[in-house]
């Protein structure tokens, strides 16, 4: 297969908001189960070990028409929720036996409330994690967390899920996790071969396909675009931010590289990337998912930094182990973590001398030309004076 | 006679219903916002008392035997001569206040020549215009002197400035600095010559002769009726800029609520499109408002954004419809900046969508939002009323029907070609009840 | 939260009172270099007054400032000064005016500069802003900063698992901190002795809250209950002046129920009480009296809301326990209104609505805060099925002026009141 | 020699401008500025560039270097494109040499950038989507008034009283305005209500990107309305901040001159490093 028919099939399921691939795999046995959750983090081994289907929402997109969903958002909070709900009163979601909504900021926190009320005799789960990353006190906490989830969804399907079967998902997610950095890597070598709306395609396909699937798809990529033949172009390297829950239109996206960006590292869909290490697959599944999120998670605007001197670490590791030139923050209007964060990060950008833009979109938005603009002059200064 | 006033002082159109005591709508008068609020409460007023003095002679002519059949025919070529007075009269008063304005030293030297153009316009405008305009089958573009003489000044204004060697900027910029002194003038003059000199063209137009003898009287008649406003309600988007003790002011939602059920009694949700409001209303049985969302602070997507759509495309906001109903397919248009239209109906033609389907795209996406602030007010219930300019507007009813259609299945749809009087209507009903039933 | 500073038309005894309490607050806040007394910053929602007066710390609530600045009509200038310095205009204007107001040297209503603070204690309690807001105020001050993560009641209920953690974390984060920075021990018979006063003061705030249940209700439990929440609510739980502040407040209200008076307002004594309403949602600060004055001129009073429960929900009978000291803060700062979830929430509105037989509600939306607006149109919608009375949704902002729009706010009021009256006289009105 | 060629494709006017640079001498030869008004601005460059090289006596081939700003990405016959704020930068730069940062207004969109002596862009900052307090604004409400738009600046400057236009949305704002034309408020008061809330907003775009000393280079259509830039260095005083903005007559072209400065420039270093495809600039 080459990349242009792996991609066909990514777009394909890119765009179908019906979620066709999940309903297939779920009617293919009845004793199936779907379990949803939105971004940014949740264990999806959990998920995986109980028998059912990882299925990552991540809005509508700029493909949805949203009537419902603005009927219950004011017009300052971000599109996600809304078109998450339009998902789900138009029976979109109507397949899905349950729902996890992991803590990322209020709107999510809230909309896990809602969808209680909206959706009753459904699995909601609000799904807390720990901002104390000490062994006793957060890791216990969290630890205790998993378990109630491990419950709930025993509770669920009726079967018990086993720490051998825990074992199992974490290796399979490990692989994941190795090939999804592969891929990463690649982009990073040789961005040309491998521009940045493939990989994003190739992610969120990992979003709605069997992570066994999704495994098989990121090797023939792999080795499909070793092949690939294009030229480098006359582009700068950048880094994004802030994009890790509304996720931008993928016209956007492109955007970004026509204006001479080369994107080489992003927070796009992390929960593909939350862990940097393999989680250990011996002694105590539970506890080692738990150890893994205290000392293994990358750094994001939705958890709090213990010390002061590590706030931006994280990104600066990124732009020099990548040898990108600049940093373009974007940021889901509207929103919270993100935008809150910003100034602390581009702080300690200037310290370092790591030139940054910012901007803000939608996942609607309809208007590339100011992306491109600002993306392009970032490209110009970087280009006319490197 | 006693009649109840309701004037509707909208963010683009003032609007006024004229009531008898009965509750039966006598007059319905439209005129531009874009003035001074008073001013365009006194118009509209005026108007509707016009169409008010109509609706009498209809009533009167309607006792002659002598023109059964023919009252229809009769009264169309009164008002439209009627409007064709109007006009001419209004375009005198242009013409003199452009003249006025030619003054200053950025015209130093070049004032003959700027009149003399002018003159020349108007005197096209006169002699041509007046008389296409006010053809028996002639189709106007708008209701209001503003635009009827502004498309036409533009057309002619371009050649005459070419033939005169002056630019045509400068003869535009007349323009904008008198309409709005024109229109800031209620009209003036007689009314009643002004039907007698109508009724005089009609005479002349009609196929066959018809007996002036016979009509003299009835029309006198009516003529002589002495139209007295008891009570006047105001409501709309300005009404706190009415000269109107607060009792005489209704909130416009439940004027709204109250109009729609006045003419469909079984309306249980209306939707109003306005100039630069969008509201979603829920009422009873009674015509009560229970449950009501409007769109603040957002122009977004409300009736002006067709207006500046209508702009850009140098088209009349009549012509729009029309021309996004010949779309093959519909372009996803998300962004509903009204500031914005232009831009991106800029961004599609570069991108080589075509125009019709760019305009269903955008059509859709109006109603788009409106559907969200319906839903926001309670959803859809049977049966459902559209008011408001928009509601003229075709393509936007094909995008509702279909929306409500696969939203809320199979709804009755209520839309009258007077519904942009909805909320005057109510407001009139108010005054009506504030004094028969007080 | 505070006395206005425009003078009252009528002070009582209890609005002298508070004055001087924060009048006071604002004096140990802004002598700290003299006195050698240590601030920690931390905020309403999960505030640990008691812990801190352990530690003879003083209390400095930033929110508190920014509502003071607020209602000064300074907070536009500070918001405008942060964004300026890069802060996005889509976040949380208290975070922004906090900033803005850091940038303008700090001053006090008192006119005198605060101390930096000595101690971020960092209660996440209700809402995420709060932990940026600490992360911001830590990159400028380089202090130390405690966080004290409250779990969210995601299932509506409070778990043992949940509890755990907040102890824990007290035991083992909070007070070992809080004794590195004061350098005073702990002694949780001193605790104990603070939360008795505690437990005092919230019945009488209680008692008065609940006095709206009266017709013609004595108070509004919305624009004067953000007085009487005060001292409660900010550095006065557990001394032995907000116990006297309550129960001075609770024989003044006594006294207007045995009058048959209705609440004051900044213009004497409301008049008829026409419509008795539920508030969801925090206040306007900026255009506070413009906001309260468009509910009393037409008569109409809030008989409750939630927003008085963000500082602790006492009515539903959560009182501060001195045998369980730890426990009991737990209990509390996982309690506050913005930590419960949307059903929850909703049931306590629908709750107030027949306690209080309220006419109708009204959330007033607040821009900046998503902790409490995200779900509000949803709650309204709940609201208006469980119990038939109309709701009505209005949009403001808590200190940013630019998003109050006087007509706008008006426009709806008095479509809603009308709408009200509309309904209550409806069938003699459709008789035409 | 180098001859270059730039064009500013904006969403009023086609800006198109020839220059010949020889080492640090430019010699600029030719300017054109064509309002749009519903004609295809890509077929109206053309138009315009072929005219500007009859006038200046040169071929199409004698041009090295064509340069595209503005929207002019696809315009078919470019040899590179650049950014907005890249050429303004540089156009400012040219026309004033002391300028340190730019204020860029348009139709729809404020920009501000910071640059250096070179006409480097160091940071900017735009104005948000939404399109409140935008040129576009001042032009309906100048229109709607009856005023040309070149005798905007000097009424405003006739103000007594100001009215300031509240409303945060442009489309509710001219209702704000015509809600003032009812109360009796004079035109000059008004525009320049109009024109304090647009240099609030400059002001802030401004200080956003740490302008705080030196001369602020105003470009783009609105440049030359004098009543704007007077309040705009009114509103940067109050604020406190140490900078005047100025204009140039040739303000409007500060893109299309940078995008044919830039494109001499960029030109010449392609040549020196040994005739190097261009295919990745075009
Ligand atoms: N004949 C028409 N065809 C299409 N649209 C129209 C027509 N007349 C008015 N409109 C639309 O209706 C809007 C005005 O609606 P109206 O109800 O009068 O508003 P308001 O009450 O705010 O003044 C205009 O902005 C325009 O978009
Ligand atoms: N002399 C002038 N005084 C005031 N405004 C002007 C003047 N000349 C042009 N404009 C305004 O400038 C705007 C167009 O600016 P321009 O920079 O050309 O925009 P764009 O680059 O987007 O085409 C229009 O709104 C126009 O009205
Ligand atoms: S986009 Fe930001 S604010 Fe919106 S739900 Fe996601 S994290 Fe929360
Ligand atoms: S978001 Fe709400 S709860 Fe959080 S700090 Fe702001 S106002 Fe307070
Ligand atoms: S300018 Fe556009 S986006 Fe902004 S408020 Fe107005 S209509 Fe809405």
């Amino acid at each position: 297969m080459s990349t242009a028919d792996i991609i066909a099939r990514c777009e394909a399921l890119y765009e179908d908001l019906d979620f066709t691939a999940a309903r297939k795999w779920k009617e293919a046995d009845p004793s199936r189960k779907v379990i949803a959750y939105m971004p940014v983090y949740v264990p999806r081994e959990i998920i995986h070990a109980a028998g059912m289907l990882p299925l990552g929402i991540m809005g509508g997109g700029d493909g949805l028409e949203v009537i419902h969903g603005d009927a219950y958002y004011q017009s300052y909070i971000c599109r996600i929720p809304r078109s998450t709900i339009e998902l789900g009163l138009s029976k979109r979601m109507d397949f899905v036996d349950g729902m996890l909504f992991p803590s990322i900021c209020d709107v999510i926190r809230n909309l896990s409330g809602m969808w209680k009320l909206l959706f009753p005799g459904k699995y909601v789960r609000y799904f807390d994690v720990p901002q104390n990353y000490r062994d006793d006190v957060g890791g216990s906490y969290y630890t205790n967390e998993l378990n109630e989830l491990r419950e709930g969804l025993e509770h669920l399907s009726g079967r018990k899920i086993t720490d051998d079967a825990l074992r199992a998902s974490i290796a399979v997610y490990n692989e994941n996790r190795r090939l999804v950095q592969a891929v990463y890597g690649m982009r990073s070598r040789e961005p040309w071969k491998v521009p940045s709306s493939e990989v994003y395609l190739l992610m969120r396909a990992g979003l709605v396909l069997p992570v066994e699937e999704h495994n098989q798809m990121l090797s023939e990529y792999l080795a499909a675009a070793e092949n690939v033949k294009a030229s480098k172009r006359d582009n700068c390297r950048v880094v994004i931010n802030g994009s890790f829950c509304e996720q931008p239109p993928l016209n956007l996206i492109k955007s970004i590289e026509l204006a001479g960006c080369y994107i080489v590292d992003d927070d796009y869909m992390i929960v593909h990337r939350w862990l940097r290490n393999p989680v250990s697959t011996g002694g105590d599944p539970m506890q080692n998912l738990s150890l893994a999120f205290l000392h293994e998670s990358i750094a994001t605007a939705a958890k709090y930094d213990d010390k002061e001197e590590d706030k931006g670490k994280y990104l600066l590791e990124q732009v020099r182990s990548n040898a990108a030139e600049g940093v373009i923050f974007a940021a889901p209007s509207f929103c919270d973590p993100a935008l809150l964060e910003r100034p602390m990060l581009a702080d300690r950008c200037s310290e370092h001398n790591v030139p940054y833009i910012s901007f803000k979109y939608a996942e609607n938005s309809g208007q590339m030309q100011p992306i491109r603009e600002q993306a392009g002059t970032f490209a110009d200064s970087i280009k006319l004076w490197s | 006679m006693e009649c109840f006033v309701g004037i509707d002082l909208g963010s683009t159109t003032t609007k006024a219903v004229v009531m008898d005591d009965k509750g039966q709508v006598l007059g319905r008068g439209i005129t531009n916002s874009r003035s001074n609020y008073d001013t365009a409460a006194r118009v509209s007023k005026l108007e509707a008392f016009i169409d008010a003095r109509l609706s009498l002679i209809r009533r009167e002519l309607e006792k002659v035997p002598a023109v059964a059949g023919r009252v229809d025919e009769i009264l169309a070529g009164l008002t439209r001569n009627f409007r064709r007075e109007q006009f001419v009269e209004q375009l005198g008063d242009l013409e003199q206040t452009c003249i006025a304005n030619v003054e200053g030293p950025r015209f130093a030297g070049k004032e003959k020549v700027i009149v003399g153009a002018l003159t020349e316009v108007f005197r096209r405008l006169r002699e041509e215009e007046a008389d296409k305009l006010f053809a028996p089958t002639a189709q106007r573009k708008s209701d209001f002197f503003r635009d009827l003489a502004g498309s036409r000044f533009m057309q002619i204004g371009e050649e005459v400035a070419r033939d005169a060697g002056i630019p045509f900027d400068t003869l535009l910029h007349m323009y904008d600095k008198s309409i709005i002194e024109v229109e800031n003038r209620p009209p003036s003059g007689d009314m009643n010559r002004k039907f007698r000199t109508a009724m005089e063209r009609v005479r002349g137009e009609m196929s066959s002769a018809l007996d002036t003898a016979a009509l003299g009287a009835p029309i006198d008649a009516a003529l002589d009726v002495d139209m007295v406003e008891r009570y006047v309600v105001g409501t709309g988007y300005g009404r706190v800029r009415l000269p109107f003790p607060k009792e005489h002011i209704r909130s416009e939602i439940l004027c709204h609520g109250l109009g729609a059920h006045l003419m469909y009694p079984k309306t249980r949700t209306v939707l109003d499109i306005g100039g630069q409001d969008t509201k979603g209303i829920q009422i009873d049985e009674k015509g009560i408002v229970v449950n009501f969302q409007m769109n603040d602070r957002c122009a977004a997507g409300t009736g002006r954004y067709l207006g500046y759509v209508a702009d850009e495309m140098n088209m009349g906001l009549h012509e729009l419809g029309p021309l996004a109903m010949k779309a093959t397919k519909s372009i996803r248009i998300n962004s509903t900046c009204t500031v914005f239209a232009g831009a991106e109906l800029r961004d599609r033609l570069a991108l080589g969508d075509k125009r019709e389907d760019i305009l269903a795209g955008l059509h859709r996406a109006i109603m788009l939002r409106a559907m969200s602030i319906i839903s926001r007010s309670g959803g859809i219930t049977d049966e459902f009323t559209f008011t408001g300019g928009v509601a003229k507007n075709e393509a936007a009813v094909k995008e509702l029907r279909q929306l409500v259609k696969e939203n809320y299945g199979e709804v009755k749809i209520n839309i009258d070609p007077d519904s942009i009087y909805t909320g005057a209507l109510g407001a009139s009903e108010f005054a009506r009840r504030a004094v028969v039933e007080a | 939260m505070s006395a206005a500073t425009s003078p009252e038309v009528i002070k009582e005894p209890s609005m002298v009172k508070q004055k001087e309490m924060i009048a006071g607050n604002y004096d140990r806040l802004t002598g700290t270099k003299e006195s050698g007394e240590k601030v920690v910053s931390t905020f309403v929602p999960g505030n640990l007054n008691e812990l801190i007066m352990c530690f003879d710390m003083v209390n400095n609530l930033p929110e508190t400032n920014a509502i003071q600045n607020g209602m000064r009509k300074v907070s536009g200038g500070m918001i405008m000064d942060a964004e300026k310095a890069g802060h996005s205009e889509d976040v949380c204007t208290y975070v922004k005016a906090d900033i803005g107001m850091m940038g303008r040297g700090n001053i006090a209503p008192n006119g005198k500069p605060m101390p930096a603070p000595d101690m971020l204690l960092l209660s996440y309690t209700g809402c995420f802003t709060f932990m940026k807001w600490f992360e911001l105020l830590r990159h400028e001050y380089k202090c130390p900063t405690v966080m004290l993560q409250i779990p969210y009641q995601g299932d509506g209920k409070i778990t043992k698992n949940m509890r755990d953690f907040v102890v824990k974390q007290l035991k083992e984060e909070v007070i070992p901190m809080f004794e590195k920075v004061s350098g005073v021990k702990f002694d949780i018979d001193r605790l104990r002795e603070y939360l008795k006063n505690s437990a005092k003061a919230e019945d009488n705030l209680v008692w008065v809250l609940e006095s709206a249940k009266n017709r013609p209700s004595p108070i509004d439990a919305y624009f004067g209950g953000v007085y009487y929440i005060g001292p409660m609510f900010t550095a006065f739980r557990g001394t032995t002046d907000a116990v006297e502040y309550y129960d001075l407040v609770r024989k003044e209200i006594e006294q207007r129920i045995r009058e048959g008076k209705g609440p004051i307002t900044p213009e004497g004594d409301m008049k008829e009480e026409k419509y008795r309403l539920v508030v969801e949602g925090p206040p306007n600060w900026t255009s506070f009296r413009e906001f309260w004055k468009l509910f009393y001129d037409e008569g109409a009073v809030v008989v409750a809301s939630s927003y008085t429960k963000v500082g602790g929900l006492y009515d539903q009978g959560f009182r501060h326990d001195p045998n369980d000291p730890l426990g009991t803060l737990a209990d509390y700062c996982l309690g506050c209104y913005t930590n419960n979830n949307l059903p929850q929430r909703v049931e306590l509105l629908e709750k107030y609505m027949n306690d209080y037989q309220a006419d109708g509600l009204l959330i007033n939306s607040i821009k900046s805060c998503n902790s409490f607006s995200a779900g509000q149109l949803l709650m309204m919608r709940e609201i208006e099925k469980r119990t038939g009375k109309p709701a009505a949704f209005i949009e403001t902002d808590l200190v940013d002026p630019r998003y109050f729009s006087h007509a706008n706010v008006k426009n709806r009021l008095e479509s809603y009141f009308q709408m009200v009256d509309q309904k209550r006289s409806g069938a003699s009105l459709a008789a035409a | 020699m180098t001859i270059t060629a730039g064009i500013d494709i904006g969403t009023g006017a086609v800006k198109t401008v020839l220059f010949r640079v020889e080492g640090d001498k430019t010699e600029w030869l030719g300017k054109r500025n064509d309002r749009i008004r519903q004609r295809d601005p890509f077929k109206l460059a053309e138009e315009a560039y072929h005219a500007l090289l009859e006038e200046a006596g040169l071929k199409a081939s004698d041009v090295d270097y064509v340069a595209t700003t503005g929207e002019g990405e696809s315009l078919h016959f470019h040899t590179g494109h650049f950014y907005s704020m890249t050429t303004h930068a540089r156009g400012a730069v040219y026309l004033n040499p002391e300028a340190r940062a730019v204020l860029d207004i348009g139709a729809l969109h404020g920009r501000a950038i910071r640059n250096d002596e070179r006409g480097k862009v160091e940071t900017y900052k735009m104005t948000s989507q939404c399109a409140s307090g935008s040129g576009q604004f001042l032009e309906n409400i100048a229109r709607y008034l009856g005023i040309a738009q070149d005798e905007i600046g000097s009424l405003s400057n006739q103000a007594d009283n100001p009215e300031v236009v509240s409303s945060i949305c442009a489309v509710l704002a001219e209702t704000d305005v015509i809600n003032m034309v009812s109360r009796g408020i004079t035109a000059p008061n008004i525009l320049k209500g109009i024109h304090i809330s647009m240099a609030g907003r400059l002001a802030k775009l401004l200080k956003s990107i740490g302008a705080r000393e030196g001369v602020v280079l105003c470009t783009g259509g609105l440049a030359l309305d004098e009543g704007l830039l007077n309040t705009l260095n009114e509103s940067v005083k109050e604020q406190k901040m140490n900078v005047t903005a100025f204009n140039h007559p040739d303000s409007p072209f500060a893109g299309a001159i940078g995008a044919a400065l830039w494109g001499a420039f960029r030109h010449e270093k392609l040549a020196r490093l040994g005739g190097q495809q261009l295919a990745a600039a075009a």
